[in-house]
């Protein structure tokens, strides 16, 4: 009881830590966006076809895009710190619906690429280190070393000729099939399907990452002193590599995904292009375009809070591995 | 590093076969980037033939694309351009996060706080589409390009130095040069730089692979410099054609992965010569 | 012979090609009796460790392997059995003890968790019962609460602590044989004294064969029943304690012997009544923590050095002494200014050097000379020589010429050739760089010397060296010495006075000849009855200095 | 997303920006003559196919105008309604009747691509094209048009001129009901006109600039009263162009911010239902459709893909069944366009005539000279672009006027300047005699050039630009930004010296032609008009006069002159005329029955699986 008391301490601790952060993230990327040529009316104005300057300014008005810089900024800021991230321009919607909207498929994408990749890099980078310089390890280095060289979007590419059109095992693209509109474990099961090739490709790259990572620091455990006197116990090899090394070996590549958290979902945005997965770094490259600084923003702060929320998980996580960092 | 340094390097360096393949495909590719003018003496933008011939057709090695340009010429001059963009980054990375984490490792206290909570705040903004926000708002040149790379590359270097230069402040070497009434500049310059310089490097050669890599996605999304040959234009370029005319995204697409895998392999060898510790693994 | 635990018949180690030598171990014969401790003694790269390690078949393989000898364990030959059956008797019959017990345990494994393992791979017992002995086992090596660490994770534990738990474990089955590697180098003297104590407690105990492997005479003279000296991979003499200890017959025996200071005082010298420093009410507190908009957590207070007052007088040696986390390096630390003290004074000849800036601080800098304990980690492996002796001069303003000048006369000084000047550190062995560490401190005419710890990673031969270098200089350049030390060996050969130091406090300063005659403190007391072979005094052909 | 990463369309200029009428459509009013445009060259056995197939669709519904005692009537026609007796009516003519299901098959979704996605779905706000390919099934106007332009009804059972021409009465459907169940009435025809369109619709203030108010004496009729005849107003009042909304709905609130843009409530054929941003918006069958019998699907699903190639995957492997305005590149056609299960189209885009085209700031050094502006067009190989760029679809340029027009007889023939093959020595000569030298370097000029940020297609279109360019001596640097930034340049800072660009010419060039040209069209800040800033007082006069002259022949006569002007002076070079693309699974029927192609209802459409 206790010990979850100090937990969620902690954890509101960290958070609290990470406000200025995030806050600094907004601050910087509002100026940055205004740096910018053009605006929300420019775009908006330029799709609609005909818009005289007078029009404009009234839009631009309507948005609040006619006051001073830092007065946009205290107002966007007032909001936000009340739990308001504004209204889109361009969608004619509350930002927070919007992102929220596309939170579950980034979330959904990213998860099951962090699973995949730190998964089966553990499981290959394992397997890689306990038959060094065999052809099991060869083979893996070599896999690793071209899928780490290989640039996502081709990969996606020959994903979608190769499983979607030649093989047909998997959909094209999407989330779900739209034509169907399934329901309940249906609808579960048609999203995993669609989820097949983004996740791949996506974590193909981060695959490669781990596996080495995890490599490397199966062989650095394996050489160290409590691995000797393991042995002068007699204990079996096998005990040795997943109880007392895989353990000792994990907490670099634990600490490797958090860090890779913000640069996922960064990359994801060319995925999701490929395999028009609804995700958030598509709507940001959109809203980027369209110049819709307070969706944009939204999208930064949101992606922030889950960087921050995904490296606090997996400090948690690590606490739990290693007993020598305590979470307080 | 004086020549016995060099030589001892090279007779650690060479113990890892891979990374002397590496090396060797890098340095054709180097070869191949200096010598773009001479074997491919036109503008690679010119339009030399039949549009969208196949390899080996047309007097074309690796086809053309659907302007009737030379993927093969287009290849040559885009090595000199990736190479440079990667190196350039990386170098601009790796100054800035040396410095942002040399200051934060070195100093400590509210420095080291300030920086690394900077630091922290470009890890925490989704990496790529900072990039393209960056692109976006200097508009796409080449040196847009480097600097948005530079920028959401630095703060894995600074993290890195800061780490060194914690460790190595409080070596006894460093210790010395404070007895000695050394000034801060020439103990982080003279005395800790050097001595971080091994992983500085090693993590600099696999930036240099990234870097093209980011180059490569960003003219996918059509950010690259239209002026300017590179494998990521060449690729940006063919993929609407991609089923049409394989060739024209697949060899550059070839040449990005060759030139990441080769770098790759020699910041590999790199650290297994540098890291001493590590070196009875192979 | 027979009745042997063991006998190690004409072994030979390869080291992998290319090395310096073709083996680490030549030709080496050994036998253990039950109920007998074997010390092998040696410097460092003697191949001690690489001989135990080939007991257990852990040689780091695939490089380092048996080539030639047999090494008789009961009717096997350990060199020729299976992984299966070596693993058999690994922890059962014969089991080790390492130096470093925090890297020797798994880091995120209980000690409950660790010892288990012994029983689960080598006794049929219900989870209950492991746990039931593991806590007895624990119990026997007298750790406190053995019910709460069975639970507790390494690092939770103190050194001394870790090391019990590893010897708990090893004899948790009581295995016929107990290698034991430098277990006590990395701990404490107070701490060794009782480590020791119980080795041989539970070895006689449980009948075990220990063979201790070790690099001080003073532990083999405490523990040793047979004695085996190696040198360059070679076992050079070999004995009874009493015989090699005391009458040893090899030349280079002999040497090791002669080089291990005495822990009688050396003779008393002329004092001089000039004080050259003075500190007084030095206080020094380490805060951790706090950071950011106080968001980093609660701020955390070390005081390592609270009021602490001494005072150096020209000429004279001041040794500085006490165990690990005393407080005496942050002591020297602050005095050289690489620490920033938060109260006292540190007076030279009157001038208070603890408020000064950094420029203020310069022309003081050249006054007041370090010389540091790890002679790897203490020279920028990147910088030659000669730079590194004539760095201190040039910054001080000097001319590059009169620089260069000086740190070749220093490299002479030092007892290292001229050539010296235009290499790289990693060419020098560990003493010869303590020299150019030396040289560096004596670059800038320093008036006073701060030592610390700087003959403690060598080995005992050239520790004797270097002691003898530092005694010379003191007095050829009429220099004032601080000598941080925790070997109270060394400490009565080179130094006049002795200051004690305990949780940050002096607890007593004196005479050299009279803390060792009449220590007035209980600490400093236990201190000197810690000290291994205090009762063994070697034949000595002449005394230091 | 504006478009950057986008690859291959030939264009996606709808789904990009609306169309940049202005409010030169007032001046539609007194064109006279025959506006019909024809579009699609034809050539193909396949799409003959679709046409065929087609004519028996028209034929049947000509066929039931007539029943209905209702003449084919041309747009011409309607324009000079003014001077036809009496008023005109069209008799209630239910459609669904005469439309009793021969082969349709009813049910099915139906999956068409939606790119980009649009903003929101407030046809009513914005002409913006993406919109423009759902609003028109959920919303429906007075009026449809068939494929030859003529007026068939829609909301409106028939309507009425007067006299005068100022007094226009609609007689409206009985038995509408929006989809929330509440009964259509003329209040809501009042409401829309009067207090929507005429106040937030880009182009409803000029189309309705004459009404001065709507009368409604009962619920099914809604007269139009006019300050002045405004015939042109009638081509205006399809569901794309002037969508009727629910007043229930808006009434009390800005039109700009209300929920209903993004959850519309129409009268048409489909329901809206969900709207998964990024993903798809799903529209359902309108059971109470006052159409009876109608619509034949299930359901209608717009997907967004924002990659182009995926779009092409899913299009090949059956996953949508249509894509509109360049949705798949043109690379791909070519490819997708020999599969058996796949048709393509250019039919659907008769009403917007685009025409690629390079404008120049003629104020400013190198391209103030109209020589150096005639050796740039004289040096570009307009037909390499069309075969390579665009994989053979379009049309070299020979005038500033499309050939289109040349069935309104506008089109002048025989132009300099206009070759469609480059012809470099001639470009050179015309520099060298206009003393424009080379340097040592050969280069006599330099610049930059702007490219459209609308597709990867104008970047390779650049490319050749800039290689071609190169051969006579000018030295061409590209410069692709993203669209706000572009916009800006080009239009509100007059931050460029050569820009690639695309206008609609519309059906009449009074709408897409003259805000080139025009002294009057110089609008900083304004997009989309004379950027080039070229002004010609002799050009001015012939643009008026062309815009009121009422006979054919004169008026032909004028454009003439305008023509000749321009193809010396060369403000703006035109490039070709485009030619957009409709992709369709085969298995879809029947979704061709309207002048609006992809912007229609499909009401009609049904899938054969």
């Amino acid at each position: 009881m206790n010990h979850s008391v100090k937990r969620l301490r902690y954890v509101l601790k960290r958070l609290l830590q990470a406000l200025p952060i995030v806050l600094a993230i907004v601050v910087v990327n509002f100026f940055l966006l205004h740096m910018a040529e053009g605006d929300a009316v420019d775009v908006l104005a330029g799709e609609a076809g005909s818009a005289t300057p007078e029009y404009m300014a009234e839009l631009r008005q309507k948005f609040g895009l006619d006051k001073p810089l830092p007065v946009q900024l205290a107002i966007y800021l007032k909001n936000v710190l009340s739990f308001d991230l504004g209204y889109s321009f361009r969608h004619e919607m509350p930002v927070s619906q919007l992102v929220l909207d596309r939170f579950v498929p980034t979330l959904l994408l990213m998860v099951s690429t962090i699973l995949l990749a730190v998964g089966l890099g553990i499981v290959l980078g394992l397997i890689a280190a306990v038959g060094l310089n065999t052809w099991r390890d060869n083979l893996i280095s070599v896999f690793a070393l071209v899928t780490y060289a290989t640039p996502l979007f081709w990969v996606g590419l020959m994903m979608i000729v190769v499983f979607s059109l030649n093989l047909g095992w998997f959909p094209t693209s999407g989330m779900e099939n739209i034509a169907a509109f399934h329901t309940g474990w249906d609808r579960v099961w048609d999203i995993a399907h669609h989820l097949v090739l983004p996740t791949i490709t996506l974590s193909l790259f981060y695959l490669a990452l781990y596996t080495r990572l995890m490599r490397a620091s199966m062989l650095e455990q394996a050489g160290m002193d409590y691995v000797t006197t393991a042995r002068a116990k007699g204990v079996t090899e096998r005990r040795i590599v997943f109880v007392h090394v895989l353990r000792n070996a994990l907490l670099p590549v634990v600490t490797m995904a958090g860090v890779q958290v913000g640069a996922l979902i960064g990359g994801s945005v060319i995925v999701e292009s490929v395999f028009a997965w609804p995700g958030l770094g598509m709507l940001a490259f959109e809203a980027l375009f369209a110049r819709d600084l307070n969706l944009l923003l939204g999208i930064f702060l949101l992606s922030a809070l889950l960087v921050v929320a995904v490296n606090l998980v997996v400090d948690i996580v690590y606490s739990l591995l290693d007993p020598r960092i305590e979470v307080s | 590093m004086t020549r016995e340094n060099l030589a001892h390097f090279w007779r650690l360096y060479r113990r890892n076969y891979s990374a002397v393949a590496g090396l060797a495909i890098l340095a054709a590719i180097i070869a191949l980037a200096a010598t773009a003018h001479f074997f491919f003496p036109d503008d690679p933008f010119k339009l030399a033939g039949r549009p969208m011939s196949p390899p080996a057709t047309g007097g074309f090695l690796l086809g053309s694309d659907s302007l009737g340009r030379d993927v093969a010429a287009g290849i040559a001059h885009g090595a000199k351009t990736s190479l440079l963009i990667g190196l350039v980054a990386t170098l601009v990375a790796v100054g800035f996060g040396a410095l942002m984490g040399g200051l934060a490792g070195y100093y400590g206290g509210w420095i080291d706080d300030l920086l690394m909570r900077t630091t922290e705040m470009f890890q925490t903004i989704p990496s790529f589409v900072f990039a393209i926000l960056l692109v976006a708002i200097m508009k796409p040149s080449i040196e847009s390009i480097v600097i948005a790379i530079a920028v959401v590359s630095w703060p894995a270097v600074a993290r890195l130095v800061r780490g060194e230069f914690l460790s190595l402040r409080n070596r006894e070497f460093v210790q010395a040069c404070h007895t000695l009434g050394m000034s801060d500049l020439r103990i982080m310059l003279g005395e800790i730089l050097p001595n971080c310089l091994s992983p500085i490097i090693v993590t600099g050669s696999l930036m240099v692979a990234t870097a093209i890599l980011i180059e490569s996605g960003l003219s996918f999304l059509g950010l690259g410099d239209p002026n300017i040959m590179s494998w990521g234009f060449l690729i940006g370029a063919g993929r609407t054609v991609l089923r049409s005319a394989w060739w024209v995204c697949t060899f550059p697409g070839l040449a990005i992965l060759i030139t990441v895998l080769a770098i790759n392999l020699v910041g590999e060898g790199f650290n297994d010569a540098l890291n001493p510790r590590l070196r009875e693994r192979r | 012979m027979t009745g042997q635990l063991l006998e190690i018949r004409d072994l030979h180690v390869a080291l992998p090609e290319g090395s310096e030598r073709r083996y680490a171990v030549e030709q080496v014969d050994l036998e253990l009796a039950p109920n007998e401790i074997l010390c092998v003694v040696g410097e460092s790269g003697s191949g001690k460790s690489l001989t135990a390690r080939a007991v257990m078949g852990l040689l780091p393989a695939p490089h380092v392997k048996v080539e030639k000898g047999a090494i008789r364990f009961g009717q096997e030959d350990l060199t020729r059995v299976g992984d299966a059956r070596l693993r058999q008797i690994r922890g059962s019959e014969i089991s080790m003890i390492f130096q470093e017990p925090m890297t020797a345990l798994n880091p995120v494994m209980t000690i409950g968790d660790q010892i288990d393992e012994v029983f689960r791979f080598h006794a049929r017992m219900g989870r209950k019962e492991r746990r039931q002995k593991a806590t007895a086992l624990l119990d026997d090596v007298h750790l406190p609460d053995p019910a709460q660490i069975i639970g507790a994770y390494p690092h939770e534990l103190s050194g001394g602590q870790r090391q019990r738990a590893m010897i708990a474990m090893a004899l948790a089955l009581d295995p016929k044989i107990l290698i034991a590697d430098e277990p006590t180098t990395a701990l404490d003297v107070t701490t060794q004294a009782q480590i020791l104590k119980l080795i041989k407690e539970l070895q006689a105990g449980h009948d075990t064969g220990v063979l201790f492997i070790t690099h001080d005479f003073g532990v083999v003279a405490d523990i040793a029943d047979r004695v085996a000296v190696m040198q360059q991979g070679r076992v050079v003499e070999a004995g009874s304690a009493d015989k090699v200890l005391n009458a040893p017959e090899h030349p280079y025996t002999r040497d090791l012997i002669a080089a291990v200071p005495s822990l009688v005082p050396r003779a008393a010298r002329q004092r001089s009544a000039e004080p050259v420093l003075q500190v007084q009410g030095l206080t020094k507190v380490y805060r951790s923590g706090g950071g950011f908009f106080g968001l980093g957590g609660k701020e955390r207070k070390v005081t390592a050095a609270k009021e602490v007052a001494l005072e150096l007088r020209r000429g004279e040696t001041l040794g500085i002494v006490g165990e690990s986390g005393s407080g005496k390096s942050t002591v020297a630390r602050c005095i050289v200014r690489l620490n920033d003290a938060d109260e006292g004074q540190i007076l030279l000849h009157g001038s208070d050097l603890r408020p000064l800036g950094r420029a203020a601080m310069r022309p003081f800098r050249a006054k007041i000379q370090m010389v540091f304990q790890d002679p790897f980690a203490s020279l920028n492996p990147r910088t030659r020589v000669g730079r590194i002796i004539a760095q201190g001069p040039l910054i001080q303003g000097q001319s590059p010429a009169a620089a260069q000048d000086r740190a070749r006369e220093l490299l002479e000084i030092v007892g290292l050739d001229a050539r010296a000047f235009d290499r790289y550190p990693h060419e020098f062995s560990g003493g010869q760089r303590q020299r150019i560490g030396i040289a560096r401190a004596l670059a800038l005419d320093p008036e006073v010397l701060v030592a610390d710890e700087p003959v403690s990673a060598l080995d005992v031969s050239i520790q004797a060296q270097i002691l003898r270098l530092l005694d010379e200089i003191r007095d050829r350049l009429s220099l004032s010495m601080i000598f941080i030390t925790h070997d109270l060996r060394v400490a009565a050969q080179v130094c006049d006075r002795i200051a004690v130091m305990r949780y940050g406090v002096v607890v007593e300063t004196g005479s050299t000849g009279e803390i060792f005659r009449d220590p007035q403190d209980a600490y400093t007391k236990d201190l000197l009855a810690a000290v291994p072979g205090r009762h063994w005094l070697p034949a000595r052909q002449d005394a230091i200095a | 997303m504006q478009a950057k990463e986008e690859g291959g369309q030939p264009a996606r200029p709808e789904a990009r920006r609306g169309e940049p009428a202005s409010d030169a459509l007032l001046k539609t009013l007194t064109i006279p003559g025959k506006l019909t445009t024809s579009a699609a060259t034809r050539d193909g056995t396949k799409r003959r196919e679709v046409e065929a197939r087609l004519d028996i669709t028209r034929a049947r519904e000509t066929r039931s105008n007539r029943d209905a005692g209702f003449g084919r009537l041309s747009l011409g026609d309607i324009m000079t309604m003014k001077k036809l007796i009496g008023g005109l009516v069209f008799a209630a003519v239910l459609v669904t009747g005469s439309f009793a299901a021969q082969a349709q098959k009813a049910g099915g979704t139906f999956v068409f691509l939606v790119q980009p996605e649009p903003p929101s779905l407030a046809s009513y706000l914005s002409t913006s094209g993406p919109i423009g390919l759902v609003a028109p099934k959920i919303y429906e106007g007075l009026l449809d048009y068939d494929t030859d332009l003529n007026p068939v009804p829609a909301l409106a059972e028939s309507f009425e001129v007067s006299e005068d021409g100022k007094t226009v009465t609609f007689k409206l459907q009985k038995g509408v009901t929006w989809h929330d169940g509440k009964p259509f009435t003329s209040a809501d025809v009042q409401f829309t006109v009067m207090e929507v369109l005429s106040k937030v619709h880009p182009r409803g203030p000029n189309s309705f600039r004459e009404v001065t108010a709507i009368e409604t004496p009962d619920e099914h009729t809604a007269v139009f009263k006019l300050a002045n005849p405004a015939p042109y107003m009638l081509r205006a009042l399809s569901a794309y162009e002037s969508p009727m909304v629910p007043k229930h709905l808006l009434e009390g609130q800005d039109p700009r911010n209300a929920d209903l843009a993004n959850n519309p409530v129409g009268t048409g054929p489909f329901k809206f239902v969900e709207w998964k941003k990024g993903q798809y918006v799903r529209l359902d069958k309108n059971e109470n459709y006052w159409k009876e019998g109608l619509p034949y699907l299930d359901r209608v699903v717009g997907r967004f893909i924002p990659d182009a190639s995926t779009r092409t995957a899913a299009m090949e492997n059956g996953e949508v069944h249509y894509g509109a305005y360049g949705a798949i590149p043109n690379v791909d056609v070519v490819r997708l366009r020999e599969m058996d299960h796949i048709g393509v189209t250019t039919d659907g885009y008769a009403m917007i005539n685009p025409v690629s085209l390079i404008e120049f700031d003629t104020t400013r050094p190198p391209f103030d000279k109209p020589e150096v502006r005639q050796a740039i067009s004289m040096a570009l190989d307009r037909q390499f672009l069309i075969d390579n760029i665009w994989f053979g679809y379009g049309k070299p340029a020979t005038s500033a006027l499309s050939t289109n027009f040349a069935a309104t007889g506008l089109y002048a023939e025989g132009m300099p300047n206009y070759p469609a093959k480059a012809d470099v020595a001639a470009a050179k000569k015309i520099l060298d005699d206009a003393g424009v030298a080379p340097d040592a370097d050969g280069v006599r000029a330099s610049a930059v050039l702007d490219l459209i940020p609308y597709g990867e297609d104008w970047r390779r279109a650049g490319e050749y630009m800039k290689q071609a360019l190169g051969d006579i001596g000018i030295k061409v640097e590209l410069r692709y930004e993203d669209v706000p930034t572009w916009l800006k340049r080009i239009y509100a800072d007059y931050d460029f010296r050569m820009n690639v660009n695309y206008f609609y010419q519309l059906p009449d060039p009074v709408l897409g032609v003259h805000r080139h040209y025009g002294t009057d069209q110089i609008r900083q800040g304004t997009h989309f008009v004379n950027s080039s800033r070229y002004s010609n007082p002799k050009l001015d006069s012939l643009l008026a006069a062309g815009a009121t002259e009422a006979d054919a022949t004169k008026r032909g006569a004028i454009y003439k002159d305008i023509q000749s002007i321009l193809a010396e002076d060369l403000p703006v070079v035109n490039l070709f005329e485009m030619q957009f693309l409709t992709v369709y699974n085969k298995k879809l029927k029947d979704h061709e029955t309207s002048a609006l192609g992809a912007y229609g209802s499909f009401e009609r459409a049904w899938l054969d699986e």
